[in-house]
C-alpha cells in the first residue's frame, strides 16, 4: 500500500508536536475570509507555541479548499489520512465546513468552524453531530438581538431587509430577524437581496428607498455592505441600517466612508475599543504581527478558535482525537476575545453580545446582551 | 414612472463601467483574435496601481490615472510578449487555455504578495457632486464614467479605422504573414494593440476604484467576463459593440434587479443574450458575412 | 541585382529548397517553373524574409538579406505578391492599397500611384470601397498585385499570378506584367502556365523537388524537348 | 483490415480495464490506499468523464463549448434529488441525471449550434451560468447553501461509469458517426456538401456530451457530500476545457492523459495552499508554451504502440510519414 | 426518367449581396449525361452559381430543379443526398484526416447502421464500416490514390489534393457532379491527365458534369456544351466551336485569338 497505516493518533515523528489541520478558504472566492482566520491561527499558534502545551507544540498544517466544496473535501482526507492531524479547523464557509462533516465524524477527528454559522452544521435531523463544533454564535440569535433592538431602542415600526442570498450566514440572520419583528408587531415593508461579489446595488435600494421603511436590516459581509451603505447615503436613504458581526472589520470604514456609517449599527461578538484587557493585549499583538493592521471579526474568530482547541489539548492532557472531542465539549467559561465561552449540548458557544454604533467612523459601545 | 427612469440611469452607469472595459477587451480580441482572459486581471492591477499611487505615492487623480495606464500598457505588452507570442501559430484555443493561465497567475501572485483581503479607495480623491433632476439622483460620476467611455469609443475607433497604426493592425489581425509582405512590423503592431487594450483597462481599473470603492485582487474576474459578453453581444471586433453590448448588458442587469429578481439578474442577461445571438449570430453589430465559398 | 548563393530551407525536417542559387539582373523578368510542391513559392518566400534559410546567401544590390525581417527586404525595395492573393478580406479595396504604401511617407507619390494602379486595373477602380474577400478570385489578384505596387518596388516578385483568372485576363496580367518591366522593375516571376511565363521573360529557371535543374535563356528553353515534356503539355 | 484491428484492439483493451479495475477494488478493499488516494481517485474518475465527454464536443466536433460546468450542474442535482429527495438508488440517479443533462443537451443544443466560435462559447457559457443562477434559485434544492448528498459513490460504479464513458465515446468516433462529426470540425462547409446533416451530427455529439457529463454530475454529487451553485460556474467549466486542450485537442487519450495528471498535480499541490494557484497557473502557462498543441497532439497513445511496433518491423499504420 | 425532362433545370435563377446582381434571370438545362462548361471572366458569377446549385446560398429569385424536383432552400446536405456533389474553388479537405477517411464521409448517407448500432458494436456496424471501407478503397483505386489511403489529406502533393477532391465528391454518388477550377494550379501535363480522367469518370459512372473553367484547353477539349456567365448572366450558350467565334464572348472573356 502506499498509504502507509502507522500510528493512529497525532504527534508526528519527533513527539514533541501535535499536528492540528487547517482546512481553509486561501483562493477562490472568499479567499480574504479564509486568509483572514489563518492570520488569527498563526498569531494564536505563536502565543502558545512559546509555552507550547505540556511541552509540546502546535504544528499547523493548512491546506487550501480553493472555497470549493470538493476541494475541502480532498482537503480534510489529507489532513485526516496523510497528515495524521488530531483536530481540523475550517472552513470559513458553512457549505465548505459542511462538505467536511462526514470524514471528521468517520474518523474521530474533531473539526472546529470558526465561522461556520449554519444551525444545521452541529445538529442534523435533531441528531447531534458529536466532533463537529464552532466558535461563532448560529444564525438565529444574532437576528433576534438585533430585532429587539430595532423595535425596544430605535422604536421603529417598518423595516426593510437586504439579503446576500448566496450566504446561509445572511439569510439565516435574516429569517430570525423578521420572525421576532413581525411578532412584535413590526411590519417588513420591503426584502431584497444580492449575492456575494456584488458591486452595484442601487437597483435594489432604489426599490428601497421607494418603500419608504425607517429601518433597514442588512445581514452580509463588511466587503459588500461598505458599498451598500455608501450607495444607499447617496441615493439619500438616510434611515438607520444595522448589521451583525459580519460586518466587522477597520475595512468597512474606508468601503462606506465614515460619514455615511453614521446612524449605523451592529450585534458583534466584543469590540475592539473594548477596555477588556484580553481584548486589548490581542489588537496589540495582532497590530505588531501584521504591519498595524487593524484585526477584524474573522481575524478574531480564527485567532480563538486555536485558543478553543489548545484548551481542549491541554484539558484533554492528551492528543487523541476523541479525548479532545470530549474536552472541547465541556469547555465552559473560556475567556476568548470574542467572549467568555460555554458550549451549550449542541455545541453552539453560549455567548454575549454587544450592540456597537459606528460614529465618524468610530465603534461604539451601545449595550450588551447575554442570552 | 420616476422609479422606471431613475432604474435606467442606474443602468445605464453600470453599463459604461462594462463598456469602458470591453472596449479595450473587444480591441484587442477583434486584432489578436484572442479572448484575452487576463484583461480583467490587468484592471485589477490598474485599480491597484491607481490606488498606491493615491495613498502611498500621493498623486492626484490625473497623475495615477496616467501611471495606472502606462503601467498597465507596459504590463500588457510585457503579458502578450511571455505568455501569448510565442503562441501566434498555435491553435487559439491554445492561446485561451494560456490566457486562463496568466489570469490566474495575475490574480494569486497579487494575493500571494499582498493577500485576498479588499482596499477601499479613499473617498476625497474627485469629487463631483451628485445632482437631481425631477427627483432622479444622477451621481456626477456616473456621468463623468459614461462621457469618458463615449469619447474613448470614439477615439478607439478613429485610431483603428483612420490611422495608419490601425490599418496596420487591421491587416496584421486578418493575415500576419501578408501583413508582413507590407512591411508591416507585426509584433510592434500587437505590441501597440496591446498596450492600447491594457492602457484602457488600467483606467477602467482606476476609474472604477472611483466609483465603486472596493478593489481586490479577485476584482477582476465578474467584469471581465460581463467585458467578454458584452464585446460579444456587441460583435466581436466592433468597438461601438463593445459600447452598446455594455450599455445593454448594465441596462438589463438594472431593470431585472428593480422588477425584484435581483438573483436572477445574470441569469436573464444571458438569457438576453443567447436569444439575441440567436437571432443576430454575429451580435449586435456584427455583419453576417457568409464566408465566401 | 539579385544573388542567391547555395541556401537551404527547412520546413521542420522537411529540406524544401536544397542548395538553390540563381541570379537576376536589373531590368529582367526571370521566371522560375516548376512541378506543384518543388519549391517555387518556398523560395519566394525566402527573399522576402518570411522564411530564414538555414545557410546560403542572398544578396540584393550587395547587401546580404537572409535571414533580415520582411519589413526590412520591402524597404529596400523587393515586394512580393504571395501565392493565393492574401488580400485583407475586411478591408476595402482601397484600403488595401494604402497598405502597400505602408513604409512610404511621400503622400504625392502615393497620389500617384494610386492613379497609376486604378488605370491599369479600372475593375479596382469601380470597386474600390467593395471589402476585397468578396472579390472574386480575379481581382483579388489584380488587387494583390496592384497592393505590392504601391510599394514602387525595384524587385517584384509573383508567386502563380495568372492562377485562376480568365484567359482575356492572363492576357492582361502578362502585358501588365511587361508594362511594369518596361518601368524599370525587376520581375522574378514563378508560374504554372509556363508557354506564357518563358514567352515574356528574358531568362528562366526550372526548379524541381528544391534544386535547380536547368536554366538558360527563356527562349532557349522553351525550345528544349525534355522541358516541353514535363511543364509545357504534350502539345 | 482496419475494422477487424479496431475489434481486436477493444476487446484487448476491455481485458486491460478488467484487471486494473480487480487490482484497484483489491487495494480499496484491503486500505491499501488511505482515503486521500481513494477520494482522489473518484475525482480523477470524474473528472476524466468531463474531460473525454467535451472532448467529444470541442475536440471530435469542433464546437467551441464552454458551458460543461452546465450539464455536470444537472446531472448532480437531478441525481441528488432522485437519492436524497425520492429515496430511489443511486444508479437509478446516475441515469437519470444523465438523461436529463442529455435534454438539456438537446435543448440548449438546437438553437445555439448554429453559431460559431466564440459566439457559441459565450452562448454555452451563457447556458452554464442560467444553469447555475437557476438552481440557486430553487428553494427544494437548497439554493445557495446547497443540498446535503449521501457518499454513495463506489469504485466499481465509478469505474464503470468511465469505463463505459470512455467506450461509447471510442466506439463513437471510429464509426462512420464519428467521421462525420470530425468532418464537421475540419470543413464544415465541405462535410455539409458531402451530405452530412451537420446540425444533427452537431447537436448529437452535444447531446451524447451532455449525457456523460451528467453522469459524471451524479458521481460529483454522490462523492462530494454537498453540492452547491458555487462548484458550477464558468470557472468549472474553464477547469474541464483545461483538461481537453492540455491533453491534444482531438486526442481522447490526452483528455484521460491531462485529467489524470492535472488531479494529481492539484491534490499535490494542496501541500503548499499558499502557492498552489500560482505553481498550478505557472503549469499551466508552460505547458501550453512548450507543447501549444498538447500533451498528445492529435495522436491516441494507440498511435505511439503501433509506432514502435513498426519500428520493430510490423506493418505500418501510423500517420507519420510523408511522401516527397 | 422520362425522356426529354432535363436533369437539371434552373429558371431564371439570380441572387443578389445587398446592391450586386451576382447571378441573375439564369436559365439552363442539362441533359443526362452532358459534360458542359461554364465560363466566363473573373467575378461573373460562376462560383455563385455554384452555390445557388448546392444550397450553400438560397437563390433570392427563380427556381433549381433536378429530375423534376424542386431544390429551392433546401439545405445543401439534402440536394447532395437528391444528387448534386461538388468540389470547391479553393480545395477544401477534411485536411486532418486520412485519404480513406474523407472517401468514407462521402459514403455517409449510404451507410444503414445506426448510432446505436457503432456504439454498441452491432453486427450491422461491423458489417457497415466494412462495406464502406471497401467500397472507399475500390474507389480510390480508380483515382490512384490507393497507395495513400492513410495519408493526412493535407499531406498530399497538390494535385493528388485536386483528384481527393474529385473523388470525394463522385463518392457521394451524384447525378450531377460540379467541378469548380479543377485545373487551377496545375501544368499543362497535370491538366492534360486531368481531362482523361474527367472523361473516364463521366463514361463509368454516367454522370453529368458541368465544369468550371478558364483553360480553354480543357474546356475546349472536354466540353460537348459550353455555357458563358459574364456580369450574372448567360450571355451564350453553344459548341465548343461556337463559343470559340461568338464575338461577345471574344470580346468578355477570350480575348482577340485562342490557339
Ligand atoms: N508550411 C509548410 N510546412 C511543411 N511543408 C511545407 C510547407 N509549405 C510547403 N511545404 C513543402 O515544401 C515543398 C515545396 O513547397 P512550395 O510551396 O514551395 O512548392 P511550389 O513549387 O510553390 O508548389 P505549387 O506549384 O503547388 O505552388 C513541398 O513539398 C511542400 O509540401
Ligand atoms: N458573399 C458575398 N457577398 C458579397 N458579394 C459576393 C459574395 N460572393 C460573391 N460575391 C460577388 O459576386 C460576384 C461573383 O463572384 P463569383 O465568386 O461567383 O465569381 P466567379 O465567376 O466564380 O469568378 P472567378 O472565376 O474569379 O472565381 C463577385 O463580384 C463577387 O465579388
Ligand atoms: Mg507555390
Ligand atoms: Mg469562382
Amino acid at each position: 500500500g502506499c498509504g502507509g497505516a502507522a500510528g493512529t493518533s497525532g504527534g508526528g515523528e519527533k513527539g514533541e508536536t501535535i499536528k492540528i489541520g487547517a482546512n481553509l478558504e486561501l483562493s477562490g472566492g472568499v479567499a480574504s475570509y479564509g486568509q483572514s482566520i489563518k492570520e488569527g491561527i498563526d498569531l494564536a499558534l505563536e502565543e502558545i507555541n512559546k509555552e507550547g502545551i505540556d511541552g509540546k507544540k502546535l504544528e499547523l498544517v493548512a491546506v487550501d479548499n480553493k472555497s470549493e466544496a470538493p476541494e475541502a473535501i480532498s482537503g480534510a482526507t489529507k489532513l485526516v489520512s496523510q497528515d495524521k492531524v488530531v483536530a481540523i479547523i475550517g472552513a470559513a464557509t458553512s457549505g465548505n465546513t459542511k462538505a467536511q462533516i462526514e470524514i471528521a465524524q468517520s474518523n474521530n477527528i474533531p473539526l472546529l468552524t470558526p465561522t461556520g454559522t449554519a444551525a444545521d452544521i452541529t445538529v442534523k435531523d435533531g441528531k447531534l453531530n458529536d466532533f463537529i463544533f464552532r466558535t461563532c454564535f448560529i444564525d438565529p440569535f444574532q437576528g433576534t438581538v438585533a430585532a429587539n433592538f430595532a423595535i425596544n431602542d430605535l422604536n421603529v415600526k417598518t423595516a426593510a431587509i437586504f439579503i446576500d442570498s448566496s450566504s446561509d450566514y445572511s439569510k439565516g440572520l435574516a429569517e430570525s430577524f423578521k420572525e421576532l419583528f413581525t411578532k412584535e408587531g413590526g411590519q417588513i415593508v420591503s426584502e431584497e437581496a444580492y449575492v456575494a461579489k456584488d458591486t452595484d446595488f442601487r437597483a435594489q435600494l432604489t426599490n428601497i428607498k421607494a418603500k419608504n421603511p425607517e429601518f433597514i436590516f442588512i445581514p452580509g459581509y463588511y466587503e459588500e455592505v461598505g458599498l451598500i451603505i455608501k450607495q444607499a447615503r447617496e441615493l439619500g436613504i438616510s434611515v438607520p441600517m444595522m448589521g451583525a458581526d459580519g460586518w466587522d472589520s477597520p475595512k468597512l470604514v474606508e468601503l462606506a466612508g465614515a460619514d455615511a456609517l453614521n446612524n449605523t449599527f451592529i450585534t458583534n461578538h466584543y469590540s475592539s475599543g473594548d477596555s477588556d484587557p484580553k481584548v486589548q493585549e490581542f489588537v496589540k499583538a495582532f497590530k505588531e504581527k501584521y504591519k498595524d493592521k487593524s484585526p477584524d471579526a474573522f481575524n478574531a474568530l480564527g485567532y480563538d478558535s486555536a485558543y478553543f482547541l489548545a484548551d481542549a489539548i491541554k484539558r484533554a492532557g492528551s492528543s487523541d482525537p476523541k479525548k479532545i472531542q470530549k474536552a472541547l465539549a465541556e469547555t465552559d467559561g473560556l475567556e476568548l476575545v470574542t467572549g467568555k465561552m460555554k458550549l451549550d449540548k449542541d455545541h453552539n458557544p453560549i455567548k454575549a453580545a454587544v450592540i456597537l454604533e459606528y460614529k465618524n467612523g468610530e465603534q461604539t459601545f451601545k449595550t450588551k446582551i447575554t442570552p | 414612472m420616476e422609479q422606471l427612469i431613475q432604474q435606467l440611469v442606474n443602468g445605464v452607469s453600470l453599463g459604461s463601467i462594462y463598456a469602458l472595459i470591453a472596449l479595450g477587451y473587444t480591441m484587442v480580441y477583434g486584432i489578436v483574435k484572442l479572448i484575452n482572459f487576463a484583461h480583467g486581471d490587468v484592471f485589477m492591477v490598474g485599480a491597484f496601481i491607481g490606488f498606491y499611487s493615491i495613498t502611498v505615492l500621493d498623486l492626484g487623480f490625473l497623475p495615477s490615472l496616467l501611471l495606472a495606464m502606462t503601467t498597465c500598457a507596459i504590463f500588457g505588452v510585457l503579458i502578450e510578449r511571455i505568455a501569448y507570442k510565442p503562441l501566434r501559430n498555435a491553435t487559439r484555443i491554445a492561446a485561451l487555455i494560456t490566457a486562463i493561465g496568466v489570469s490566474l497567475f495575475i490574480e494569486y501572485g497579487m494575493i500571494y504578495v499582498r493577500g485576498a483581503q479588499p482596499e477601499a479607495y479613499p473617498n476625497n480623491v474627485v469629487s463631483i457632486k451628485s445632482f437631481e433632476v425631477f427627483g432622479i439622483k444622477i451621481s456626477g460620476q456616473s456621468l463623468l464614467i459614461l462621457a469618458v467611455s463615449i469619447v474613448l469609443m470614439i477615439l478607439l475607433q478613429f485610431i483603428v479605422h483612420k490611422t495608419k497604426i490601425g490599418k496596420a493592425m487591421r491587416a496584421v489581425s486578418h493575415d500576419m504573414d501578408a501583413a508582413k509582405l507590407m512591411g508591416i512590423n507585426v509584433n510592434n503592431t500587437i505590441s501597440a494593440t496591446f498596450a492600447i487594450g491594457s492602457a484602457l483597462a488600467g483606467a477602467a481599473g482606476v476609474v472604477f476604484g472611483m466609483y465603486y470603492t472596493k478593489i481586490d485582487p479577485l476584482m477582476g474576474i465578474i467584469p471581465g467576463l460581463k467585458a467578454f459578453v458584452a464585446a460579444v453581444l456587441g460583435g466581436i471586433g466592433i468597438i461601438p459593440g463593445a459600447m452598446v453590448g455594455g450599455l445593454v448588458l448594465g441596462v438589463i442587469e438594472s431593470l431585472v434587479s428593480a422588477a425584484g429578481f435581483s438573483l436572477w439578474r445574470d441569469g436573464v442577461a444571458f438569457v438576453v443574450l443567447i436569444l439575441i445571438l440567436i437571432f443576430r449570430p454575429s451580435g449586435l453589430f456584427g455583419k453576417n458575412v457568409k464566408e465566401k465559398v | 541585382m539579385l544573388k542567391v548563393n547555395d541556401i537551404n530551407v527547412y520546413y521542420g525536417n522537411i529540406h524544401a529548397l536544397k542548395g538553390v542559387s540563381l541570379e537576376i539582373h536589373q531590368g529582367e523578368i526571370v521566371t522560375l517553373i516548376g512541378a506543384n510542391g518543388a519549391g517555387k513559392s518556398t523560395l519566394l518566400k525566402t527573399l522576402s524574409g518570411l522564411l530564414k534559410p538555414k545557410s546560403g546567401e542572398i544578396l540584393f544590390e550587395n547587401e546580404h538579406l537572409a535571414g533580415k525581417v520582411p519589413q526590412l527586404i520591402v524597404k529596400k525595395g523587393i515586394s512580393h505578391v504571395p501565392e493565393g492573393r492574401r488580400v485583407f478580406a475586411n478591408m476595402s479595396v482601397e484600403e488595401n492599397l494604402e497598405l502597400g504604401a505602408y513604409l512610404r511617407k511621400d503622400k504625392q507619390g502615393i497620389r500617384e500611384d494610386f492613379e497609376k494602379v486604378y488605370q491599369l486595373f479600372p475593375r479596382l477602380y469601380e470597386r474600390r470601397k467593395q471589402l476585397s474577400g468578396t472579390l472574386s478570385g480575379g481581382e483579388q489578384q489584380m488587387l494583390a498585385m496592384g497592393r505590392a505596387l504601391m510599394a514602387r518596388p525595384r524587385l517584384l516578385l509573383l508567386d502563380e499570378p495568372s492562377m485562376g483568372l480568365a484567359p482575356l485576363l492572363v492576357k492582361t496580367i502578362f502585358q501588365i506584367i511587361e508594362e511594369i518591366n518596361k518601368t524599370g522593375t525587376t520581375i522574378l516571376l514563378v508560374e504554372q502556365n509556363a508557354n506564357m511565363a518563358l514567352s515574356i521573360a528574358d531568362r528562366a529557371y526550372v526548379i524541381e523537388t528544391g534544386n535547380i535543374v536547368a536554366s538558360g535563356r527563356a527562349s532557349d528553353l522553351g525550345q528544349s524537348d525534355q522541358i516541353r515534356k514535363a511543364y509545357l503539355g504534350g502539345h | 483490415m482496419n475494422v477487424l484491428k479496431q475489434a481486436k484492439g477493444f476487446w484487448f483493451t476491455i481485458v486491460l480495464a478488467a484487471i486494473f479495475f480487480v487490482v484497484m477494488q483489491f487495494l480499496i478493499n484491503g486500505e491499501f490506499l488511505n482515503p486521500f488516494y481513494v477520494n482522489t481517485l473518484y475525482t480523477i474518475g470524474i473528472n476524466i468523464i468531463l474531460a473525454v465527454s467535451l472532448h467529444l464536443v470541442i475536440g471530435i466536433t469542433g464546437q467551441f463549448s464552454i458551458g460543461h460546468a452546465g450539464f455536470l450542474a444537472v446531472g448532480a442535482y437531478v441525481s441528488a434529488i432522485i437519492t436524497m429527495k425520492l429515496g430511489l438508488p443511486f444508479p437509478v440517479a446516475l441515469l437519470a441525471g444523465g438523461v436529463v443533462a442529455a435534454i438539456a443537451g438537446i435543448i440548449i443544443g438546437i438553437p445555439t449550434l448554429r453559431l460559431r466560435g466564440d459566439y457559441l462559447a459565450i452562448a454555452t457559457l451563457g447556458f452554464g451560468e442560467i444553469m447555475r443562477i437557476l438552481f440557486l434559485n430553487i428553494e427544494y434544492v437548497g439554493g445557495a447553501s446547497g443540498m446535503t448528498v449521501s457518499h454513495l459513490i463506489t469504485w466499481p460504479w465509478l469505474f464503470g461509469c468511465v469505463l463505459a464513458t470512455i467506450i461509447v465515446i471510442v466506439n463513437f468516433t471510429n464509426s462512420t458517426h464519428g467521421r462525420a462529426c470530425i468532418s464537421i470540425r475540419e470543413n464544415e462547409i465541405a462535410a455539409d456538401a458531402m451530405g452530412i446533416n451537420t446540425t444533427y451530427y452537431k447537436v448529437m455529439a452535444f447531446v451524447i456530451g451532455a449525457f456523460f457529463a451528467g453522469v459524471a454530475g451524479g458521481l460529483h454529487a454522490h462523492n462530494f457530500y454537498i453540492i452547491q451553485p458555487t462548484n458550477f460556474s464558468f470557472l468549472k467549466s474553464f477547469d474541464i476545457l483545461i483538461l481537453v486542450v492540455l491533453g491534444g485537442l482531438g486526442s481522447m487519450s490526452g483528455s484521460v492523459i491531462a485529467a489524470v495528471l492535472l488531479t494529481i498535480i492539484t491534490a499535490f499541490l494542496a501541500n503548499y495552499p499558499e502557492l498552489r494557484m500560482v505553481i498550478y497557473s505557472l503549469v499551466l502557462i508552460v505547458v501550453m508554451l512548450f507543447r501549444p498543441q498538447g500533451l498528445m497532439g492529435t495522436k491516441e497513445i494507440t498511435a505511439f504502440l503501433k509506432m514502435s511496433k513498426a519500428a520493430k518491423g510490423g506493418a505500418q499504420d501510423g500517420s507519420r510519414h510523408t511522401v516527397a | 426518367m422520362a425522356a426529354g425532362t432535363p436533369l437539371l433545370k434552373v429558371e431564371n435563377a439570380g441572387i443578389r449581396f445587398g446592391g450586386l446582381k451576382a447571378v441573375s434571370g439564369v436559365n439552363l438545362e442539362l441533359r443526362q449525361g452532358e459534360l458542359a462548361g461554364l465560363i466566363g471572366p473573373n467575378g461573373a458569377g460562376k462560383t455563385t452559381f455554384f452555390n445557388l446549385l448546392t444550397g450553400v446560398y438560397v437563390p433570392t429569385e427563380g427556381s433549381i430543379s433536378l429530375v423534376g424536383e424542386k431544390l429551392n432552400g433546401l439545405a445543401p446536405y439534402k440536394i447532395t443526398k437528391k444528387g448534386i456533389s461538388r468540389t470547391f474553388q479553393n480545395i477544401r479537405l477534411f485536411s486532418d484526416m486520412t485519404v480513406l477517411d474523407n472517401v468514407k464521409v462521402a459514403y455517409h448517407s449510404l451507410a444503414r447502421h445506426s448510432i446505436l448500432s457503432s456504439i454498441f458494436r452491432l453486427p450491422s456496424h461491423f458489417k457497415g464500416e466494412m462495406e464502406m471501407e471497401e467500397k472507399a478503397i475500390e474507389f480510390l483505386k480508380i483515382f490512384k490514390l490507393d497507395h495513400v489511403l492513410h495519408e493526412k489529406a493535407k499531406n498530399l502533393p497538390y494535385g493528388q489534393q485536386r483528384r481527393l477532391e474529385i473523388a470525394r465528391a463522385l463518392a457521394a454518388k451524384p447525378k450531377l457532379l460540379l467541378l469548380d477550377e479543377p485545373a487551377a494550379g496545375m501544368n499543362p501535363q497535370e491538366t492534360e491527365d486531368l481531362m482523361n480522367l474527367i472523361a473516364l469518370i463521366r463514361e463509368k459512372f454516367e454522370l453529368t458534369i458541368l465544369l468550371i473553367e478558364h483553360d480553354m484547353n480543357l474546356v475546349m477539349g472536354v466540353c460537348e456544351r459550353i455555357y458563358v456567365l459574364d456580369h450574372g448572366q448567360l450571355i451564350a450558350e453553344g459548341t465548343p466551336e461556337q463559343i470559340r467565334n461568338n464575338p461577345k464572348v471574344i470580346e468578355a472573356y477570350l480575348g482577340e485569338e485562342v490557339s
